[in-house]
């Protein structure tokens, strides 16, 4: 099977719809001849042409705003916004538009479309080039929210995420792009060839939207944590000993609270990990729902280990990320408390 | 650098207030017939005056006159004159049932008739429409049940809609009428979108869609405006310019400072500026905007300048924020009126049949209302199943929504 | 003291403030000429004057960015959103300016925007205009979010909101415009005149943000909410017989955790109610907040009651809104949890 | 109605891409000094032509002639022409510094300087600016301390930014230069939303405010010139239009159908269209708009033609979509050079006058930066003091915050 970086399996989930679907088409700011500012779309405009993949105006809201058109004509459109800080001036197409569609038409018209945006910090962006709004769409219904950790299931959500019917907001940790990321800005970069979840198959597979993956098995404390922060939270593990089992939620919504449920259970405890700002952030609902599913098998209050809420400072990047050490240290709380 | 004089921030003001007499002795309104066609494949500054004239057909005497004249045999013309009068009956009947608490809210397009009907008439049945809460008059002249929109303003058990939207937020994908929003403006993009995967596929179909002239100001009117005219996408962008937004007159919009027209040259989209109470001319300037969509030469924007007659929506009084006589002075007139005397002109309808053709429309309206309201009405009932309410949400329902479904009809 | 409905409270506050600081100024749709749709700031253009009271242009991304250049400018901006169904187009100001302002120039530059909306359902507005999208900005650092319950609060608030230098979104439910409502929509409306909160002084005053309201001490429950759920919860707590204790939280953000943290620690259990839709909704950050501050005294699962994870139906209302039977109910379960 | 030919999409493609030769042939450049002038009170519509045209000073041999000439005396030229080539030295230094790793990013306005330098001369020094990362000169034609600007640059102990954004994205109160985002477009109302506050005041002080054109495509373009429209602010908007947004060739934004200074007639702005690389224009177009807006006749739009003549930033590779000879075929050519042949020819200025001066800001540079590194840099510190990160988030930190700084500090 071919080794593939993330970049490279993002690329070709969409190369394979392209093939497949002629309904399907990709645009976005710079995707089409240049291939996007991460590449993710390279060489997808010259294998199928300018009128399947092509640049669009800097203007997330209209980028959603035709996108929905499109997908009531019947398209199945995948946006591409360059970075998940520029998607508020989609947010009203995104919230009144694709995701109430299908509901205020009563299933007369709908809007299948994709929005890709790179998320989280770890390129010293600063703070328009680091955030992680996924809370924000969480809480809208008639959205999905897709955030995966490794190439395979990036390939196969994407996959899933064009093909399904409802609008998906499918984010990309765009420190993952090139290599797993475990927490330690100072040691050089892995590559992906050599991890399992870099072997991804150039053919067409789907990762079912809504279902969790567990990315370690582990007995004494459930770790919660989807993105970049699945490294992390494994190499805490590594780091203290502790024996967590660290589960990947690939999909935010809908959410795989069984297998959840499932884990906590077991451990009766859970700390719950993501790079976002802690209030309101996506470990909030993930706390209401542990504490709702398994409250009679906690044993310790569920931690939240989270970026701080400021925005992403330029300057302090890696004290504002939640690195190994925090999420170690949360862990042994857990597992004392 | 001299500093004098001092700033001064500027606040717009419609000319009359309540109490005071309504006055358009300003308008420059050009002579009918006056205004030059040009070919469909003009260019937007080529044609830029046109931005800034109104194209009318119909002069004061009610003949059609003029380049523009879209030259509709008399059936057409009867067909748009019954269409517009039973938008009106329509209108008149769900006002009422609203004041009778049948319902919680109504919007009139009373005085805007010519608007959606003349439009209507020059597209094609399969040309796929966004309107705004304004535009019914689209659905009727494609000869939609009026007992189907009449179940959706009561949110019945016949409510395809399921009792979801308010009143007037339609939806009709088989006549080509695309799903209401509350959302000002968001249509435009849409529209655009929906005209690009039309051309993308190589389909005939084109897209046309409408804003009021106080939405203009919202993103997607630009985002249409700019992507329609990157892409040359087949669409028919429409303001109705009806002067009001509920208490804000058009000059808070940007009217006194220029057309809504114009606002299309600076995109290079072809623009045109028509007098919205005259069917002929509203047909007239979209069948120009159609065939240029059709022969892919890309998008036009139309304004078409007409007055808002009756008050925003039931739940609002423009006695409290306009002259009260301005309907009366609104100076193009009533658009059925004017059909009608121009027909009466040509010889191809007269006082008595108009007079037969209001009784007989709004004898349809009575009989489709009493088949309607049997169906159920908001405050009555029957209403459509209450756990429909959790369907439509996503294509499938999810865990969490099914057992959000059942406690509610659990009474957990 | 005059007695108030919250129309005419926060009417009151923008006119003291309007009178008091030449730098106010109030805008948005309708609210020139006309007072506002819901005629929350009639009378106001008349006394004041077009330049400090006028009609906007029907845009709310760019009312909020005339907004912030104001406050930039040193004005205290006071802006409507005719419903906060209206909002989304706002939000990259809101979000990326509003509340990024001080902090990307380091307290050089600053937005002391305040942002009234009426929010929540009750009116047969539909879909676009019954929303509860408070959850959409307490997760924005930055931002301050304020959401009164009665008349006397809601003019004390209002003040803060215009007097603090941060942005504050200002969120008015408007089923309580007119008098407080336990969620019988059966019943007629009852007048703020005859409920003591509706005593409202007509000159200056302030109600502190960040500072939660018990509205009804009790033993057993701590029910936390906000707007026209704290009559909810009141009916509730009245019609079940549990000895409830009701906290109004006014403020969500900044949240007054140490109050909600004392009551629970006192009751040992919690109920959470709101309008909005649940999942991702402000109130899984209050789970996650009270189990990590109240842990080892809470003796049941925190329950939250909130509207469905649907758009709100025109034609179910009633069944959407989360009533004093829904509280009821939950208020038994966590007693006898 | 005739239904082919098949509807089919257009995508913009601009003329040359890598590979082939690069080509501006097509570009209409009217003379130098054939544009009329028309008085700062003129309408948006009467003088709508000049948004089409593109107005020059300059001609080919350097000599300044025509209307627009500012009749700027030497002194105030040869400070133009000295901060331009200070623009120039700092934007290389910085440049270089971030190839050596002791910084993240960088963004140079290579070619743009005759914007913000022309323009900052027009200006008064109290008037506030909106800038995008691509006007540096504003800052450096106040007389900004290139020390502070590189502290910014550096993220150091210096900056008084605290670390908190990416180079160039300044802020400088004192300047008058308003905190940079990184969120396009978003300053465009803003600024707009300022000077509607300083008219409100009876302030003298106006506002200016520049975007990218692939940044036009953005609402708060569009609500930038309503709003500014309705309400006759005292703004400039400008539209540096360099032909390029990161990959995307000014098509993309709409430039092959329209001038993006024509986007204002529609909204009853008047727009200037102006050679960027002309000094004297700019700062004559600029002159003409800002005492239009102190004479409360309101907003402008200027459209500035130039060419981004570098890389869009250090993380960018043009050669991947754009033919290499693009800025040596560039008609409208240096702006430096420019100035520099228009002082010689007057007999004010020297190459060996200017060769010292280019080599006199060099120094300046380097001096500067030796001071700036020395208050630290990105990638050997010394930063601010960490626990700083959360101030400002707020006027006063809130417990929440007090809390997460205690257990960052605490390491907790
Ligand atoms: C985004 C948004 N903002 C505000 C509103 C509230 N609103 C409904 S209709 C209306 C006035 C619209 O005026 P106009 O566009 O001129 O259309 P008309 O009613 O005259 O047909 C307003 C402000 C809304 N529905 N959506
Ligand atoms: C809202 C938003 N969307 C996208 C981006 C990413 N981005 C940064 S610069 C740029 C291109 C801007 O081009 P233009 O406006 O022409 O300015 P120029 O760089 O040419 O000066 C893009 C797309 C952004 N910063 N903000
Ligand atoms: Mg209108
Ligand atoms: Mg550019």
């Amino acid at each position: 099977m071919p080794a593939m970086n993330m970049v490279q399996a993002l690329n070709s989930a969409m190369d394979v719809m392209l093939g497949r679907d002629p309904d399907v088409v990709v645009f976005g700011e710079d995707v089409g001849y240049f291939g996007g500012v991460f590449r993710v779309t390279d060489g997808l405009q010259r294998k199928y042409g300018a009128q399947r993949v092509f640049d669009a105006p800097i203007a997330e809201g209209g980028i959603l705003g035709i996108a929905v058109g499109m997908g009531a004509y019947g398209l199945r459109p995948v946006a591409e916004v360059q970075f998940a800080d520029y998607i508020y001036p989609a947010m009203d197409q995104l919230v009144s538009a694709a995701a109430r569609l299908r509901y205020r038409s009563a299933g007369e018209w709908w809007a299948p479309v994709t929005v890709r945006a790179p998320c989280g910090g770890g390129i010293f962006g600063g703070q328009t080039h680091s955030q992680s709004p996924e809370a924000l769409f969480t809480h809208v219904c008639g959205l999905k929210t897709v955030i995966p950790s490794n190439p395979y299931d990036a390939k196969g959500l994407l996959i899933s995420a064009i093909e399904d019917d409802d609008p998906v907001v499918f984010f990309e940790p765009k420190r993952l792009y090139q290599g797993p990321f475990d927490g330690h800005p100072e040691r050089p970069a892995v590559s992906w060839a050599k991890h399992p979840l870099g072997a991804v198959p150039g053919e067409h597979y789907r990762v079912p939207i809504g279902a969790a993956r567990v990315a370690r098995a582990g007995a004494d404390v459930t770790v919660l944590a989807y993105g970049t922060m699945v490294h992390v939270a494994l190499a805490a593990a590594q780091e203290t000993g502790v024996d967590a089992e660290v589960i990947d939620l690939r999909t935010l919504r809908p959410l795989d609270a069984d297998a959840i449920a499932a884990s906590v259970e077991k451990t009766g405890r859970c700390v719950i990990v993501h790079e976002a700002t802690r209030t309101g952030g996506f470990g909030a609902e993930l706390a209401a729902v542990v504490q709702e599913r398994c409250f009679y098998s906690l044993e310790a209050p569920i931690e939240r280990v989270t970026g701080w809420d400021t925005p992403y400072p330029h300057a302090f990047e890696w004290q504002y990320f939640p690195g190994p050490a925090r999420v170690g240290r949360a862990l042994r709380r857990a597992t004392e408390g | 650098m001299d500093r004098s004089p001092v700033l001064r921030l500027h606040i717009p003001e419609p000319k009359h207030r309540p109490g005071e007499a309504a006055d358009f002795s300003h308008l420059r309104l050009p002579r009918a017939g006056s205004v030059e066609r040009p070919p469909v494949d003009s260019g937007a500054f080529a044609m830029r005056d046109l931005a800034y004239a109104l194209i009318r057909v119909l002069d004061d005497e009610g003949t059609a006159v003029g380049p523009w004249d879209p030259q509709l045999d008399a059936d057409t013309l009867r067909r748009g004159l019954r269409a517009m009068a039973l938008t009106r009956a329509y209108d008149e009947r769900m006002y009422r049932v609203q004041r009778q608490g049948k319902t919680s809210f109504y919007m009139r397009s009373t005085g805007e008739e010519a608007v959606a009907v003349g439009q209507a008439c020059a597209l094609e049945r399969d040309d796929v429409v966004f309107p705004t809460y304004r535009q019914s008059g689209l659905l009727i002249a494609r000869d939609w049940p009026l007992v189907d929109m009449m179940c959706q303003v009561y949110s019945n058990s016949a409510d395809r809609l399921k009792g979801r939207q308010m009143p007037v937020l339609y939806s009709s994908r088989a006549a080509g009428f695309f799903s209401l929003s509350g959302n000002l403006g968001t249509q435009l993009s849409q529209a655009v979108g929906w005209a690009m995967a039309s051309a993308y596929k190589g389909d005939h179909r084109i897209a046309a869609a409408w804003t009021g002239e106080g939405a203009t100001a919202e993103p997607d009117f630009h985002h249409a405006l700019t992507f329609a005219s990157v892409y040359h996408a087949p669409v028919i962008l429409n303001v109705v310019n009806n002067q009001w937004a509920i208490s804000c007159y058009q000059g808070i919009a940007g009217g006194d400072e220029s057309t809504f027209a114009a606002r299309g040259i600076g995109y290079g989209v072809p623009a045109l500026r028509v007098d919205g109470n005259d069917f002929l001319a509203t047909c007239a300037v979209t069948r120009w905007a159609a065939e240029r969509a059709r022969s892919n030469l890309g998008p036009t924007l139309i304004e078409l300048f007409t007055y808002r007659a009756t008050a925003h929506s039931t739940a609002d009084d423009p006695s409290r924020y306009r002259p009260a006589d301005e309907w009366e002075k609104w100076p193009l007139g009533d658009p059925i009126r004017r059909l009608k005397d121009h027909l009466v002109g040509r010889g191809e309808w007269s006082e008595a049949q108009h007079e037969a053709m209001r009784k007989e429309v709004e004898e349809q309206v009575r009989a489709a209302n009493r088949e309607a309201e049997a169906k159920g009405t908001l405050d009555r009932g029957p209403l459509p199943p209450v756990a429909s309410m959790f369907e439509d949400v996503y294509r499938e329902m999810p865990a969490e929504l099914r057992r959000q479904r059942d406690e509610l009809l659990g009474g957990r």
